[in-house]
Order: structure tokens, then C-alpha cells, then sequence
């Protein structure tokens, strides 16, 4: 049984989740999520860390690999790093197994990627300058309407006649939106308008890798159903039939592929070195678990 | 008295500017630009009439000699218990628009703790607010929006904390109200927040209060009549005049930087959502101009977001800034990233100063390629606009322009912020004298 | 995040890189002006990228400098007032230099047509450096002997004709055919580069790869020779390590250069670039050129029949997905990365196209994009990782 | 003003009619067996390509019909999901879009395959990746007829003879073997002398804008007029009928100082006379026009009206050389000038037709005209001393077309003139 860790340093939040891999295959035995919010990130990981490994009941010295992704190859006590779209997409397998493509939404990027059974990622497409299609963007307006970030999806599910959002700068459209305000254009409907807007980027980069079957969004924004089934529709209407499916845990899935490629690895590197590692392998090991 | 009224609704801020028939000065106003443009509007000129109205009293106490050498310290205390007042009456339908959200029972189990702490928060609010206000006391936001928030945002960290809660639910309230707190004219109008105000000062029993409160009622008695009204900004489309007293804002940022700078040929403003780069002629008139496109990269926006990230209040980005002695060199990038570039360079290890030097470079940067598009720096310039405000930006405006331009001399006046309502004015003032011969024939 | 600082390299090695860094960071051409000032009456061309037959210019008595923009070395303040917010960063930069007097120690610009962009900047010169010789290079795109062989010829004579005016020299058959004999010289050099950096990319380090070739854009063509054989000899007992790194090719960058930081990037981030297209007018002929016969001809057949393609130029045979996939398969690639400047249409333009011949081999590939001023390369380490990633964990498995 | 309106419409019908033959005739070209040459605009060969009896179809023009029929967004998106990059021009990616969705033309019937590409490219090196694109979805030949660029300001002979010799050399013996048909000197040289015809036409009507008020808006009205003679009319009766008709009109409303027709009907008093240089932008086509006739604005010239051949600079296609001329055509369109020879051209313009200010419209997909547009501007306002305007939009990317910005500018602008008109009041 190998025991593993993945932590996952976004620009908006740290995420960190835990995993158990053995003969009954993979379990996850804990995550947490913490928002950065002005805070160091250092302390923000320590934190989170700390937290998630009291909760499942685990020592550091027990994990088998620490496995860092997004901004997290600064951590200097992690074992190995994976780059981003490697874990959200392993991460999105393990949550919807039959998924082939994930669309992650952070706090400033957006990225796309398909890959095949075993996670193993085939394309890909992030955003890089322009932050139009971003978390930051939903939070800026939401602030500005006066909703909570945790209403704005079941809001924007009851919009009757969207509003078209015309510019792309994500700046710009928060002008746009107190136009709409004073219109009297109702907050579902502006809401939704942004959802359309943002899909449209997204599902501009999930074409250009041609996703096709069940896609799952992850990240951040996975947990705005109004984001979500804005992006289904936007996929729906191209040729292929998309399945746009979200989890609870989305917004684990880099940490849960993290610690899943750690485990990977671990394996891997000790098959090639079974002396060194064998005590990692040993039964004590697995006495915190439950 | 005859006035002439100038509006400026820009993205971030609403400005007003009234002359009187001479084009001298009588007052200015300011309010953050909010979702209903007519209110923003209309906040921003009673603002500006108020200030009128205060030069006016200001005056008339002068001149009546009533509080001799006490008369620079009761206008302290006046001025201050005024703005309090206004500030407690904004705080009172904030309370009543956060209880209004509370009873519409989406909150559930929360609602009572919720109601606690609100009951808490605005009771902190209201004990801090005389010290807020008490004279000497500046460097704080002009808006009800900025001051009321940070302290609604800091009190609701520590309720949250010490069990009461989520912190986002709370904030969540304040969200939610703000809006309808601003989008509602303040009710109250003028005389009857000076007479508070005035009560306030007077129960430590300073001077003549009768004679004074005399003064006072003629003071505000005094009619104002507005003869013209030219609008601008961002949102003039949406302002509700006719078209004929819409000016673009080019023109009039134009023309107020040449009334207040007459030798101005260059002109840069950066507002929050846009920098124009205009060039104008020996009477004000424009001849080129050049704005950014449709990225908002390098606007005052960017350095909104960079205080957020931070948490501290726009005017203390400049001076702290201007501690660097390392600057950072940052190729800006989009305005939303602006936060997290700023931590990026702050986990490399650099200093915050130093970043925060490069970052306003950086905007600089791109304003000169505006002004370099529009026909070049030519003496002498004037900035304008809410960065204006920014120590920072104009030191670093300064080396830029000396680096590529030589010697120019460039003005900044403390009331930059207000340059295009003073054109829009202006173009009041002018139009209605060319109207008139119009009028009278017809 | 911040460039990641490269670490000293001890001894004559060290010097080297620090030679070409220098090089490479001098933005005032002092080179140049070295150059010129040892000798009389001395005249030095600058050439854009990518196809410019340096030889001419060489027999014309002149230095061939290539022009590459400014990197992120420069701010661009008059420069982004000539150019849109959606056109490359390249002419930019040039333009900047070109304002401030950075190109001063140039005598004449030689423009070759590889895209709109260039072509108009060309005529901007004309505008704004009344003074200066401005050629614009219409390299032929039709292939033939006989008609496009024959223009090109033409031009080249006007390309002679024009530096010869600024130098006083007649460019005669034998001194081009010296010219092609040295360039002959650094181009197997070049080539010998080429090939130690895709056998033994731990040895040759991207950054330095770069620098090298481009220190031959800034000096005489005997120089670069001559620094090129000895840098080879030094990697080759440098006892550089070999890392896990996937080796890939990287396409579209045969115009704005990437930033030093990218590359170090890349490497970062798990990959070591055996083949590329940077600074490919330095090696576009990949074989020599006849040294006997006549000289124009041989350049023209250089160009015509031996040049290496690039979005560029014209694919009269329709062969450029192949040569491609050739090329991957010759230096045992693992995958491409397309990486073009933004805005680039020749590039962009290109790579559907690239990209499907791949996909049909079944070989891996990626694309990127940036500016010869990206500062911040997260986005880019990650999407350059993930790709590594993707060859690496499943290299074997 | 019914008369007015009828007598418009005759040239108006005539150019649907014109239209609808072609596309008719394009859709049945394979039943009729016809044989079909993609080719584009600038410096296009259509005498040639109708010499042969082959149908020419310019994608170019597809593109803009796709943009002003409001398909173009779907079609831009088809194609950066098939790996397009949203940087690059977009007249391509909604041409390869319209491709991939079944190559539907303008008017609702299907367009053949080509044959053969014509790669003639003129003042443009996003044609040549175009083509090598289309040749990989449609596996056909193409001729590369390389067109050298005036980079000296002008035409050389080695640049005249590089371009007969591909004419002579690969075009003529490529449609030869693709139509059967042999190549007929003197049938080409009547062909041209037809095009001469009708170009006089063109030219007057262009040259309407000089009187003031202007009777045509030579950059929202110019686009149609140019349309026969860019495309695949020139050198037929139906061209010189065309033209004949609308210069009939405009004639009329130059006898009663009437100003150009605008979709909203008659313009309103002439307040503002323009110099443009740019495309327009095709996606919004009519509420882009109505900023400016609502400003009283009017295009007296513009250049994009050039872009198919600078006609009223005194080219006319001359039977007397029949590959000469052509040759002197493809290298003579707009944006295959130097840039000395741009700006020389608009600042004539804008003193001949007596013009208050200009206006670059720059779209984003055109390098070919966009790069460098900014030192145009300001050597124009340099050397005419009037006032220069400058807004950004796209050809036929509706995203890029933000009209609430360009409505400010271009507010903003006029308002500028203006004020500099009347000066400084007290
Ligand atoms: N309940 C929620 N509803 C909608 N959006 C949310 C919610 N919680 C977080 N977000 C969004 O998620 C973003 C953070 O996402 P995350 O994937 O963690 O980003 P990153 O990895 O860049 O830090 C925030 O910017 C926020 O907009
Ligand atoms: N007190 C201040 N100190 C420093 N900067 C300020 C201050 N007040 C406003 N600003 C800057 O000015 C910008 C708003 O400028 P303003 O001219 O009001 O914009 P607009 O006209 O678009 O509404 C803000 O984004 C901010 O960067
Ligand atoms: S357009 Fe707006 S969101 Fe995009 S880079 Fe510019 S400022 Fe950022
Ligand atoms: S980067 Fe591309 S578009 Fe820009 S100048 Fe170079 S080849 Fe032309
Ligand atoms: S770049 Fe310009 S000229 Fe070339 S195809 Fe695109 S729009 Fe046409």
C-alpha cells in the first residue's frame, strides 16, 4: 500500500488531498481546501497541510511521495512535480472515470486538456495574457452585483433572456455589467450573460483539442453550476455530443492527480530500486490508516 | 445665482464642477460611479452644490467677523461633523438594507447569528465613526463604499474568528446592500445634515449660537440656479440629457487641462478604465488624441487591484512606492493579473517597494506609447485624471518623459481628478452664451 | 515568476558564454562600431530575418548584422506607438531601435519578404531613415530557374549594386565566390554545432546554442567560425551531465526570437530542444554552395533548392509535413512544440498544417506562443511541462 | 425622392442579378461541366480566367459575404477548432469554416470544388499560406504566380518580365490543359478592351466624391460599386452595363446636390467629408455606416476601393499588351504600393477631394494593411496638417467589433473637427 500526498498552489487557493493505493486499487482518504486571500503562500500550504493530514489521521513522515503541482515546485520539501494539466487531467479521471476530457477553470487561467483511460493527457490548450475567462473575472462581477461567489450559479440557472456581454477585456465588462444594472437588466439574466461569455472562451479552448465524450470540469469554477451549464450548452451546440459533468470534489482533482502520480511514480521508482524503498513498503506503515 | 454645471461620469468616478458666469470655480463634487448613472450624477452635483453652498457660508462667516480667531477651528469641526453626519445617515441605510436581505429568508440557521453580528458590526461602525471624522483626520477614501466596507470587512474577520458566522456570509451582507445604499439618493438633503452638523459642533457650546445658526439659514437659503448642464465620461450615453449637452470626454479633458494649465499642449489622463493621450492647440481645442484599445491593461484599475491584493487603500500605493531604490522591471501585463504578478514577485524575493516601483513604471510605460501615438510630449504637458493623484505615477511619468522627451514641463493639479468636468462646465458656460442671441430671435 | 539566474561556468568556457552574452546583450551595436572603426571607409548592413544571402553583402565589403529586435532588453516606448496591440513584437523593438539610434552604426537595412509585416517595415524605414540604404529583398516564390531563379538574380545585383554604392566596392564573381567559400566554412560549423547539440543536448544547453549562433549575426563571418570550432571542442570535455529530459523540436520561431528566460525555461521544465528554428538565418542552406561555377547561380540555387522551409516560403512540392516528421525521426525527437511569436500569421498559419502531417506519425505535439518580451513564464513552463510530463510518465509504461 | 430611390435600385438589381447568374452558375458548374479556378481579388486574372471558359471563385469575397450574412463567427470557430490560432487573419479562418460546413455560398447554393488554385499574390503573404491550407483539404493543383512587391515605388521591367513569364510560362499552359481551350490573343485583347470601358465608368463615379456635397460614400457605398470590377465581371457587357446605369444615377443626384444613399435612405446634410484608408468592417456593416451618416459623416475617397486596381491613378487594362497590362494590374492594386507611395496617395486624396480630416480604420486580421498604419497616420497629418482619426475593429471576427468604443472615437473625432472648424469661442 503506498500513501501519498498532492498539493496543489493555485493563484486563488491551495488545495491538498490524500491517497491510498493498493490492491483494492486507489482511495482517497482526505482533502482540503484553503483560499489564499492575502496570506503567504507558504503558510497557506502549512496550514492546509497540517489540517487535512490531523483529519485522516497521518504523520508527514508516513507519506510514501509528496507530489506538488501548479505553483508548488517552490515547496522545498516536496518529493517530485507534476505540471498542472498532467494532474487535473489524472485528477478528473479518478473522480469521473469515464471522462476523456477536463476544462479547468482556476482563479486567472483556464486550461483544457483530453486524455485516454489512463490519464495520460493526448492535447491541450491554456490561456496565457488575457484573464476574460478566469475565476478572478466571476468574482469581480459578483462582487460588483452583490451576490455571494456561492449563490452565483444557482442565480444565473434561473436566467430567462441572457444578456450579451460584447467586450472580451474582463476589466471592461464590469462596466458593462453596471450598464446592465441601470438598464434594469435582472441579475440572473447579467449573470448568465457572463457565464455565455466565459463558456465561449472555454469552449473555444476545448474545440481546439477537440474534446468529445464526458468532459469534467474541474478547478475553482467547477463549483458555479451557472458556469457549468453555460459550458454545456456551448459545447452542445457544436457537431460532437458533449457530456459536461462536474463532481464536489472537482476542485481537488489536481491535488487527487498530484498524489495519484505520486504514488505512480513512487512505484516506478521503487521497482527500479526495490532495496532503498522497501522499508516505504512495509506493513507498520499503513497503522495510521483506517 | 447663476451657475453653470459640468458632470464627468467616469467608470470609477463621477465628478461634477459648477462656475459661475465668470468661469470661476464655485465648487466640486465626487462620488464613485455606481450602477444608476442618473443617481451618480445627481450625488456628484449635490456635492458639488454642498461645496458651493460651504463657500458661501464660509463667507459669510468671514466676513461677519463672529468668530474671529475661532473661526478656522469651528469650520474643522463643522466640516468634519457634516461629512459624519452624511456618513451615519449612508450607515443607517445600510443597516436597514442588510435587515431587509435578512428577512428575506434565504439565510436559514444563519440568520440569527447573522443578525447578531450585524447588530455588532454596525454598532462598532458607529462608535468609530467620530474618529473618523474628527478634523485633522484626512487621508481616508472620499467614499461611503471604501470606508464603510473596511471596517464591515475587518470587524466580520474577527466575528468569524471568534465563532461567529463563515466570514463570507457576513461580508455577503454588506455586498448585497451596498448597492441599493448607493443607489438611492441620501434622503436627507442638505439643510437638514448642516443643522445636525451644526448642532453637533455647537453643544460644546461654542460662540454665538443663534447668530451663528442665523448666518447658516441664510447661507443655505442661497439659490442656486442652474442656467446649463453639459454632461461626459465613460458613461455619457447613458446620461440622462439631451444630446446636445453630451461632450466627448476627449474634448473636454482637453479644454479643462488647457483652463487650468493655459500653456498646456500636451495632455495625458489615466482613469480607471481608460488613458487617453490628447494633444490641443493654443485655445484648448484638440487636434490628435489616442486612447487604449479594448484591454484595460495599464488603467488605474490595475493599481486597484494590486491595493486590494495588498489591502491597503489606493492613496498609499504612490508613497510607498516611492521608498524603492531597486525597481523591478515588469513588462505589464492584464490588469486581473495585476494581484498575482505582484505576489510572484514577492515569493522571487523582491521588495515590496521595488515591485510596486516597476509595476507603476510599467503603466507609464504603456501611457507614453499612447502619447507617443497621439504626436509626442510637447511642452507643456498636464496629467490629469485619478493617477494623477499617485506620487508614484507621476515621478515615474517624470523620468519617462525626461528620458525620451527632455525637458518638459509637466503640471499636475491637486484637482486633476476633476479636469474633464471643468471642460464639460466650461462648454455649459459657452454654450449657453452662444445660445442666447439663438434664443432671442427665435 | 522571475528567470531562473544561470549558474557560473568555470574557465574558458565561461568566458565564452560570457563573450556571447555580452554580445548578445549589446543593444548599441559595439561590435559593430569595433568593427568599423579598424578599418577605412568601413560599411556594416543590417538584415532581418530570415533569408538573406549574407554573402552579398560580405562581397560588397560590408558587415552583415542581423537584426533580431530587442529582446526584453528594451523598453518599448516609441515603439508600440507605430504598431497595433495584434501585430508581432518584433517591429517593435526594431522600430524602437531604429528611433533612439541604436542602428545608427548601420549604414543599410536589407528587408527579405518573408511576411507582411516585414514588408511594411520596410517602407518605414524609407519614411523615417530618409538617409540610410533600405533594400527590400523580394525573395522569388516561384521556383523555377527561368523565372524566379532569374529575378532573384536580379535582385541580388540591385542588393550588390546598392551596398557596393556605400562602399566603393564592384562585387565581383570572384569576390563572391570567396564570400561563399567562408560562408561555406561557418556553415559547416554550424552544422557541426547542429548535430553535437541533438546528439548530446546536455552538452550544448539551449541558451548557449542561441547565443552562439547569434554572436555570428553581431561578427565577422571568419570569427564565428573560429568561435564555433572552439566551443565544441570545449563542451566536448566539459563533462556535462545528461538529464531526464524528453527531447523535442521546436518549429516557428524563425523570425522573433524567444527570451533567454524561455529557454531556460523549456529546459526547466523537462525538455531539451534537439532541433529547432531559432535563429535560422544563420543556417538556412543547410549543405555548401558550389564555390567555382558561377557565384549567383549558386546562391540562387541555394535559395531555391537547399534552403530549409519555414512558413515562409512557398511548399511548392508539398513536402514540408514530411520534411518535418523527417527531421523529428533524424534527431530521435520525442515530440514537437509549435512555438511561434503571437500574431505571427506565417507561423500560425502554418501550424495546422505541420500539425496534421504529425498527427498522422503519430508523433506528439504541443503548441505555444509568446513575445520576444514575455516576462512571465508560468504559463509556458506549465504547458511545456505537461508535455514532458505526458512523454516522460509514460515513456515506458 | 421615389424616382430617386427606383432609379437606384436599377443598379442595384442589376448587380444581384449579376451575382445570383454567377453563383447559379458556379452551383451547377460541375453538372455543366465547367471547370472552377479559386483565385483572389487583388490582381486577379479574371479576363483569363473567363477566357478559358473557366468560373472563377474568389474566397476572399465568400469570407466578407460571411461576415455580413452573420455566419462568420460560426465559421471562425469551426476553424480554430480544427487548430487555428485566434491571432492570425480571419477572412481565412471563416473561409476554411465555411469549408468544413459544407461550403454553402452566399446566396444559399452549394460552390464547386476548384480545379485549380490560382495562387496569384498580390500586396498579401497570408494568400500564399491560404492556398497551401485549401490545397490540403481539396488535394488540387495550384500555379504560384509570384507578384513582386513596387518596394522602390515602382515597376521595374525585371519585375514586368518575372510576371509575363509565369503568365506566358505556367498560367496560360495550366488553364490551357485544364480547359481544353487554347490561348486566343486576340479574343483576350477584346476582352480587355471591354474592361477598359467599364473602368472609365468606375473611375467617374469615384471621382464623384470631389463635388460637394459628395452623391456617394465612396467607402460604405464604394464597396458595392467596386464589386463588378474587382470580381469576376470585369471584361464582360454585364460590367459596362452596370456601370453605366449607376453612373446614370449618381449623375442625377449630382444634378440636384443630393448625397449619397444610405440603407436608412437619404443622407442628411454633409457635414463632415472623410479621407479612409482600411477595409470596413463587415459584421456590423450597417450600424458602422450609421455612425457616420447620423454624424453628417461622409467617405469622399478611401483606398480600400483601390485594393482591386488604382484605376483612377490612369491604369486601364490595354488590348495593346494583353499580358503587359496584366501584369501592370496585379502589381499596381493598393497594398502592393510602398509605403511612401501609400501616404503620397491618400494625401492627394485628401487635397483633391478636399477632404476635413482622415480616418484609418485598422482591422486586425490585415497585417497587409495594418502594419504601419499608425506612421501613415502621422505622416498625413503631418503633411496636410488635418486632423487624422484612428479606430480598431476586425473584417469579420465579431468579437473584435466593439461598438460602443468606436462609437466614442469616432464621436470623439468628429466632435474634434468641429471644434478645430469653429475654433476657439470665448
Ligand atoms: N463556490 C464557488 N462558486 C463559484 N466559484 C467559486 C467558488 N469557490 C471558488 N470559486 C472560484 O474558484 C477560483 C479558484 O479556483 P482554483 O481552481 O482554486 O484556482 P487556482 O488553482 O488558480 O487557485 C476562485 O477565483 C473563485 O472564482
Ligand atoms: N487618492 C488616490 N490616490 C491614488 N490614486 C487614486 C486615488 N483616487 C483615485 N486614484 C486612481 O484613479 C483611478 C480612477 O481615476 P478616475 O479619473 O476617477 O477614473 P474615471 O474617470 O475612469 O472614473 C483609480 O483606479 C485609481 O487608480
Ligand atoms: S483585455 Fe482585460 S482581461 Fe484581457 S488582458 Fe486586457 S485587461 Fe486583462
Ligand atoms: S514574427 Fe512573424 S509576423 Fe512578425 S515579423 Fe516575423 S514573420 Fe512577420
Ligand atoms: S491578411 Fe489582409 S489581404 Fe491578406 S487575406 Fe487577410 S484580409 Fe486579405
Amino acid at each position: 500500500m503506498t500513501l501519498t500526498a498532492g498539493i496543489d498552489v493555485g493563484a486563488g487557493a491551495v488545495k491538498v488531498a490524500i491517497v491510498e493505493t493498493g490492491y483494492c486499487g486507489e482511495r482517497l482518504r482526505g482533502v482540503c481546501f484553503e483560499r489564499i486571500r492575502r496570506r503567504t503562500v507558504e503558510s497557506v500550504v502549512d496550514q492546509a497541510f497540517e489540517t487535512v493530514l490531523n483529519e485522516v489521521g497521518v504523520r508527514r513522515d508516513q507519506l510514501d511521495y509528496i507530489a506538488t503541482t501548479g505553483e508548488g515546485d517552490t515547496i522545498p520539501w516536496r518529493t517530485g512535480h507534476f505540471y498542472g494539466m498532467t494532474t487535473h487531467a489524472r485528477g478528473a479521471l479518478f473522480l469521473e472515470p469515464k471522462a476523456r476530457g477536463a476544462v479547468d477553470v482556476g482563479a486567472l487561467h483556464a486550461r483544457a486538456m483530453r486524455f485516454d483511460e489512463r490519464g495520460r493527457v493526448l492535447e491541450y490548450r491554456m490561456t496565457s495574457q488575457c484573464a476574460s475567462g478566469s475565476g478572478q473575472f466571476v468574482e469581480n462581477i459578483a462582487r460588483y452585483l452583490g451576490v455571494a461567489l456561492d449563490e452565483v450559479g444557482t442565480l444565473s440557472r434561473k436566467a430567462e433572456k441572457p444578456e450579451k456581454v460584447s467586450g472580451i477585456c474582463a476589466v471592461l465588462a464590469e462596466t458593462d455589467v453596471i450598464n446592465m444594472v441601470s438598464r434594469g437588466i435582472s441579475t440572473p439574466n447579467i449573470l448568465r450573460g457572463i457565464h455565455d461569455s466565459i463558456a465561449m472562451r472555454l469552449a473555444s479552448l476545448a474545440r481546439g483539442i477537440k474534446v468529445s465524450g464526458t468532459v469534467l470540469v474541474t478547478g475553482g469554477l467547477s463549483l458555479d453550476a451557472g458556469l457549468v451549464a453555460a459550458l454545456a450548452d456551448r459545447l452542445r451546440d457544436g457537431a460532437a455530443v458533449v457530456d459536461v459533468r462536474t463532481h464536489e470534489l472537482s476542485v481537488h482533482a489536481g491535488a487527487i492527480g498530484a498524489a495519484l502520480f505520486g504514488a505512480f511514480r513512487h512505484e516506478k521508482l521503487a521497482a527500479k530500486q526495490p532495496s532503498q524503498n522497501s522499508t516505504t513498503f512495509s506493513e507498520p506503515a499503513n497503522a495510521g490508516g483506517g | 445665482m447663476n451657475v453653470f454645471v459640468g458632470i464627468d461620469l467616469g467608470s470609477t468616478t463621477t465628478k461634477a464642477v459648477v462656475l459661475d458666469a465668470d468661469g470661476a470655480i464655485l465648487g466640486r463634487g465626487i462620488t464613485n460611479s455606481r450602477s444608476n448613472y442618473d443617481i451618480a450624477a445627481q450625488v456628484a452635483k449635490d456635492e458639488a452644490f454642498t461645496n458651493v453652498r460651504f463657500t458661501v457660508l464660509r463667507n459669510t462667516l468671514e466676513e461677519s467677523g463672529l468668530l474671529g480667531g475661532g473661526l478656522d477651528e469651528f469650520w474643522g469641526l463643522l466640516t468634519a461633523a457634516f461629512e459624519l453626519e452624511g456618513y451615519l445617515g449612508h450607515l443607517d441605510r445600510l443597516d436597514v438594507h442588510c435587515r431587509d436581505e435578512l428577512g428575506r429568508g434565504h439565510h436559514g440557521d444563519l440568520t440569527l447569528p447573522l443578525s447578531s453580528a450585524l447588530a455588532n458590526i454596525v454598532k462598532r461602525l458607529r462608535d468609530e465613526a467620530p474618529d473618523l471624522f474628527s478634523p485633522g483626520r484626512r487621508a481616508r477614501s472620499d467614499f461611503f463604499r471604501d470606508i464603510a466596507g473596511a471596517g464591515f470587512v475587518n470587524a466580520a474577520g474577527e466575528i468569524a474568528k471568534a465563532g461567529g458566522p463563515p466570514f463570507d456570509r457576513i461580508v455577503g451582507l454588506f455586498d448585497k446592500s451596498i448597492i441599493p445604499v448607493e443607489n438611492e439618493s441620501d434622503g436627507r438633503g442638505f439643510a437638514p445634515r448642516l443643522s445636525a452638523a451644526f448642532s453637533r459642533v455647537t453643544s460644546g457650546g461654542t460662540g454665538d449660537k443663534a447668530a451663528l445658526r442665523q448666518l447658516l439659514n441664510r447661507a443655505m437659503g442661497a439659490e442656486l440656479q442652474t442656467i446649463r448642464l453639459v454632461g461626459t465620461g465613460y458613461g455619457r450615453a447613458r446620461l440622462p440629457f439631451p444630446k446636445d449637452q453630451i461632450r466627448s470626454e476627449i474634448l473636454c479633458h482637453g479644454l479643462g487641462a488647457h483652463l487650468m494649465f493655459p500653456n498646456t499642449a500636451t495632455v495625458l489622463d489615466i482613469g480607471g478604465q481608460d488613458t487617453k493621450a490628447i494633444q490641443v492647440d493654443r485655445a484648448g481645442v484638440v487636434t490628435n488624441f489616442q486612447m487604449n484599445d479594448r484591454c484595460a491593461a495599464g488603467c488605474g484599475r490595475y493599481l486597484g487591484y494590486i491595493a486590494d491584493e495588498m489591502n491597503i487603500g489606493l492613496h498609499e500605493l504612490g508613497p510607498l512606492a516611492m521608498q524603492s531604490h531597486r525597481r523591478v522591471k515588469i513588462n505589464s501585463t492584464c490588469t486581473v493579473f495585476a494581484g498575482a504578478e505582484f505576489r510572484d514577485r514577492l515569493a522571487a524575493g523582491d521588495a515590496r517597494e521595488d515591485i510596486l516601483a516597476g509595476l507603476h513604471r510599467a503603466i507609464m510605460l504603456r501611457a507614453m506609447a499612447l502619447l507617443a501615438r497621439s504626436g509626442g510630449v510637447r511642452n507643456e504637458m498636464t496629467f490629469t485624471g485619478g493617477v494623477a493623484k499617485n506620487p508614484a505615477a507621476t515621478a515615474a511619468l517624470r523620468e519617462l518623459v525626461r528620458e525620451n522627451y527632455g525637458d518638459v514641463t509637466i503640471n499636475i493639479a491637486p484637482d486633476s481628478i476633476f479636469t474633464g468636468a471643468i471642460g464639460a462646465a466650461t462648454f455649459a458656460l459657452r454654450d449657453s452664451v452662444a445660445a442666447r442671441p439663438v434664443q432671442e430671435v427665435a | 515568476m522571475s528567470a531562473p539566474v544561470q549558474e557560473k561556468i568555470p574557465g574558458r568556457l565561461g568566458e565564452m558564454v560570457a563573450k556571447m552574452e555580452a554580445l548578445y546583450a549589446d543593444l548599441d551595436l559595439a561590435a559593430v562600431r569595433d568593427w568599423k572603426s579598424r578599418g577605412q571607409n568601413r560599411r556594416a548592413v543590417g538584415f532581418l530575418p530570415v533569408y538573406v544571402p549574407r554573402e552579398v553583402i560580405h562581397a560588397a565589403g560590408a558587415l552583415p548584422v542581423g537584426i533580431m529586435g530587442g529582446a526584453d532588453r528594451i523598453e518599448i516606448v516609441r515603439g508600440d506607438s507605430y504598431f497595433q496591440s495584434y501585430i508581432c513584437h518584433l517591429p517593435r523593438s526594431v522600430i524602437e531601435l531604429a528611433v533612439v539610434g541604436k542602428l545608427d552604426a548601420l549604414d543599410g537595412f536589407v528587408f527579405p519578404s518573408i511576411c507582411d509585416v516585414i514588408r511594411n517595415l520596410s517602407g518605414m524605414f524609407k519614411l523615417l531613415l530618409k538617409d540610410k540604404f533600405v533594400h527590400y529583398l523580394d525573395l522569388p516564390q516561384n521556383f523555377d530557374r527561368r523565372l524566379g531563379g532569374r529575378f532573384y538574380i536580379q535582385d541580388m545585383q540591385h542588393l550588390a549594386q546598392g551596398i557596393g554604392r556605400l562602399t566603393g566596392v564592384e562585387v565581383t564573381d570572384s569576390a563572391l565566390r570567396a564570400s561563399i567559400k567562408a560562408f561555406n566554412h561557418n556553415r559547416a560549423a554550424v552544422r557541426r554545432l547542429v548535430a553535437a547539440r541533438s546528439d548530446r543536448p546536455w552538452e550544448v544547453p539551449t541558451l548557449e546554442y542561441f547565443l552562439l549562433l547569434r554572436a555570428g549575426y553581431l561578427i565577422p563571418v571568419e570569427e564565428h567560425t573560429a568561435l564555433l570550432d572552439e566551443y565544441l571542442e570545449l563542451v566536448g570535455r566539459s563533462g556535462r551531465h545528461m538529464m531526464d529530459n524528453v527531447r523535442v523540436v521546436v518549429r516557428g520561431a524563425f523570425c522573433e526570437q524567444p527570451p533567454l528566460g524561455l529557454l531556460r525555461t523549456l529546459e526547466r521544465a523537462g525538455c531539451y530542444v534537439v532541433d529547432d528554428d531559432f535563429v535560422l538565418g544563420a543556417h538556412f542552406i543547410e549543405r555548401d554552395l558550389d564555390e567555382r561555377g558561377d557565384p549567383w547561380e549558386a546562391l540562387a540555387e541555394g535559395f531555391m533548392e537547399y534552403s530549409v522551409p519555414s512558413a515562409s516560403k512557398y511548399d511548392e512540392h508539398r513536402t514540408k509535413g514530411s520534411e518535418l516528421v523527417r527531421r523529428v525521426r533524424d534527431v530521435r525527437g520525442e515530440g514537437v512544440i509549435f512555438m511561434a511569436p503571437s500574431f505571427c500569421d506565417p507561423a500560425l498559419l502554418d501550424q495546422p498544417m505541420l500539425a496534421a502531417a504529425l498527427e498522422k506519425e503519430h508523433i506528439a505535439h504541443t503548441a505555444l506562443k509568446y513575445s520576444e518580451d514575455t516576462g512571465q513564464f508560468q504559463v509556458i513552463r506549465e504547458q511545456a511541462g505537461t508535455f514532458a510530463d505526458g512523454l516522460k510518465l509514460w515513456s515506458n509504461a | 425622392m421615389s424616382t430617386q430611390t427606383t432609379e437606384k435600385d436599377a443598379s442595384m438589381l442589376k448587380q444581384k442579378e449579376m451575382i445570383a447568374d454567377h453563383f447559379h452558375a458556379l452551383a451547377h458548374a460541375k453538372k455543366n461541366g465547367k471547370k472552377v479556378v479559386y483565385t483572389f481579388v487583388p490582381g486577379n486574372l479574371t479576363e483569363l480566367i473567363n477566357h478559358f471558359g473557366l468560373l472563377p471563385v474568389l474566397p476572399e469575397i465568400n469570407a466578407l459575404q460571411s461576415g455580413m450574412r452573420g455566419k462568420s463567427a460560426e465559421y471562425i470557430a469551426i476553424a480554430e477548432k480544427a487548430g487555428h490560432s485566434e491571432d492570425v487573419c480571419t477572412y481565412v479562418k471563416t473561409d476554411i469554416g465555411m469549408l468544413k460546413a459544407g461550403n454553402i455560398g452566399p446566396t444559399g447554393e452549394p460552390l464547386p470544388k476548384p480545379d485549380l488554385l490560382l495562387l496569384s499574390y498580390t500586396g498579401c503573404f497570408t494568400f500564399l499560406k491560404w492556398f497551401e491550407l485549401l490545397r490540403e483539404e481539396y488535394d488540387c493543383p495550384v500555379v504560384m504566380l509570384h507578384v513582386p512587391y513596387q518596394a522602390d515605388g515602382a515597376i521595374t521591367p525585371e519585375m514586368r518580365d518575372y510576371v509575363v513569364g509565369q503568365i506566358r510560362r505556367e498560367v496560360i499552359p495550366a488553364f490551357e490543359r485544364l480547359s481544353g481551350v487554347k490561348y486566343d490573343e486576340a479574343k483576350l485583347r477584346a476582352q480587355l478592351a471591354l474592361s477598359a470601358r467599364a473602368e472609365d465608368d468606375l473611375v467617374w463615379v469615384l471621382e464623384s466624391g470631389k463635388h460637394r456635397p459628395s452623391p456617394i460614400d465612396a467607402w460604405f457605398g464604394g464597396v458595392y460599386y467596386i464589386g463588378p470590377m474587382f470580381t469576376s465581371f470585369r471584361g464582360t457587357q454585364d460590367a459596362i452595363d452596370y456601370y453605366r446605369l449607376l453612373r446614370e444615377e449618381i449623375q442625377e443626384r449630382l444634378a440636384q446636390n443630393l448625397g449619397p444613399v444610405t440603407p436608412d435612405g437619404p443622407a442628411g446634410a454633409e457635414r463632415y467629408r472623410l479621407v479612409v484608408e482600411g477595409p470596413p468592417n463587415w459584421t456590423s456593416f450597417r450600424e458602422f455606416w450609421r455612425m457616420f451618416s447620423s454624424e453628417g459623416a461622409v467617405v469622399v475617397a478611401s483606398s480600400y476601393t483601390k485594393v482591386g486596381g488604382l484605376y483612377d491613378r490612369g491604369f486601364r487594362h490595354n488590348p495593346d499588351d494583353p499580358l503587359g497590362t496584366l501584369a501592370d494590374y496585379c502589381m499596381g492594386c493598393y497594398t502592393n504600393l510602398n509605403f511612401p507611395q501609400r501616404v503620397a496617395l491618400l494625401e492627394s486624396y485628401i487635397n483633391d477631394y478636399a477632404a476635413d480630416g482622415f480616418l484609418i480604420n485598422s482591422v486586425k486580421s490585415c497585417n497587409s494593411f495594418s502594419a504601419g498604419q499608425l506612421l501613415i497616420l502621422r505622416e498625413l497629418e503631418k503633411r496636410t496638417g488635418r486632423p487624422g482619426g484612428f479606430i480598431e475593429s476586425d473584417l469579420v471576427d465579431p468579437r473584435y467589433f466593439s461598438a460602443a468604443n468606436i462609437k466614442n472615437r469616432l464621436e470623439s473625432y468628429f466632435q474634434m473637427i468641429e471644434a478645430r472648424r469653429t475654433g476657439a469661442r470665448p
